[in-house]
């Protein structure tokens, strides 16, 4: 699965994107990000607050409760400021 | 429904001349809006803005919310053009527009694009001030502006 | 608060970039109106249109309109230019448009001054359809579209 | 005092304004359209569905009870159509 970061996320991680094999026991977004965070302590910080994150899987809104698949695009970003 | 996300500037009368030529029918109104960027934020002096995108992503949502706003109003054609790259102070960020045969429909529509556009559309701002770079924080207001379209 | 009335037909572009830089501060956002000549009226074929007006009077309304939306958003400039004579289907009829730090004022404050320039600018137009020039009746609607303004 | 006509009741009179001395019992709006309508047919005609006239006095908006003077511009038309 490919997953992408942006704005201060990308910053804190040191990471636009990343490619994964998606681990068994990852079957929702919320998975992904115990997954992230237990392995790397950047993504641990970047993940402090998830109030304060958004997430979309295949280019859609989605939440903590998204399931997700091998084949997925996943992004991390704050709320949107555009316009 | 014109979508376009540029990291050049935009001539909005040419934009609208489109707009209007892509018209099934002579439209009696069009409203637009264009953002630029200020020179202060929260009482700081900006010397840029800097504004990232989620290439894939924003012109999926941009085409999203102007497929909403066609079915809610009764519009003759919509247009956004977003900018992303480092922009200079009074510089044209977004411009946003509906055609119509009477007023209402291409205010009331065009408002909602921004609206949508502001809490949707995978953009963020980064500020420069004082040589150093902020992201901006997004505004509760914008969230709650979408309340008057009911959905 | 730029108020032309005028025959002759106007660059949309470069009247709203007077307008902004007009401004005593940059603005963040401009919205725009623009009302075109439509081709059909009620469902006949327009040749075209002729709007006459009262000038002198036009003016004043006109700077009275823009007054009262300046006092009711934080404006930081408007823009209205109305042409009067003989029009072609498609041609510019008037251009409204308010410049203010957020979006929110210049939307408003542009719809509310098309609503009153609606009811209270004296213009008449007359349209021609057939070879004959039938004068165009008030809308109900118009006068209904003052109410949300709550003045 | 100096009075306008405008879009169909310019036709239906047949003039773009006339100049006329106040009489003395002519002192509000109503007073002068009762005037105009017993001395001309042409102003009858286009008086006679007052609800579809508006009227202006010094390029303000007015009604049938404003007082006029003699140096005055009044204008009568049909509500306005602009925009």
């Amino acid at each position: 699965m490919r997953i992408l970061y942006f704005s201060w996320l990308k910053e804190k991680i040191g990471l636009n994107s990343q490619e994964i094999i998606k681990p068994k026991n990852v079957e929702t977004v919320d998975d992904l990000i115990t997954f992230l965070t237990e392995k790397s302590e950047k993504h641990k910080n970047a993940f402090s607050d998830l109030n304060s994150i958004k997430v979309s899987v295949n280019q859609e809104f989605a939440d903590l409760k998204t399931k997700i698949n091998e084949k997925d695009e996943i992004a991390f970003f704050p709320p949107v400021t555009g316009g | 429904m014109i979508v376009k996300v540029q990291e050049k500037d935009f001539i909005a009368e040419d934009e609208i001349q489109k707009l209007k030529n892509n018209c099934m029918e002579t439209p009696g109104a069009i409203n637009s809006f264009i953002g630029y960027v200020r020179n202060f934020s929260n009482n700081k002096k900006l010397t840029s803005l800097t504004i990232e995108h989620y290439a894939g992503m924003t012109e999926k949502m941009l085409l999203e919310i102007s497929a909403k706003a066609s079915q809610k109003w009764p519009l003759l054609g919509t247009l956004i053009i977003h900018r992303y790259g480092k922009l200079n102070i009074g510089d044209q960020i977004v411009l946003a527009a509906s055609a119509s045969l009477h007023r209402n429909a291409a205010f009331e529509s065009t408002q909602f694009i921004m609206d949508y556009l502001k809490t949707q559309a995978p953009f963020w701002k980064s500020e420069e001030i004082n040589n150093q770079n902020k992201w901006v924080l997004s505004r509760k207001e914008d969230e709650q502006a979408l309340k008057k379209w009911g959905d």
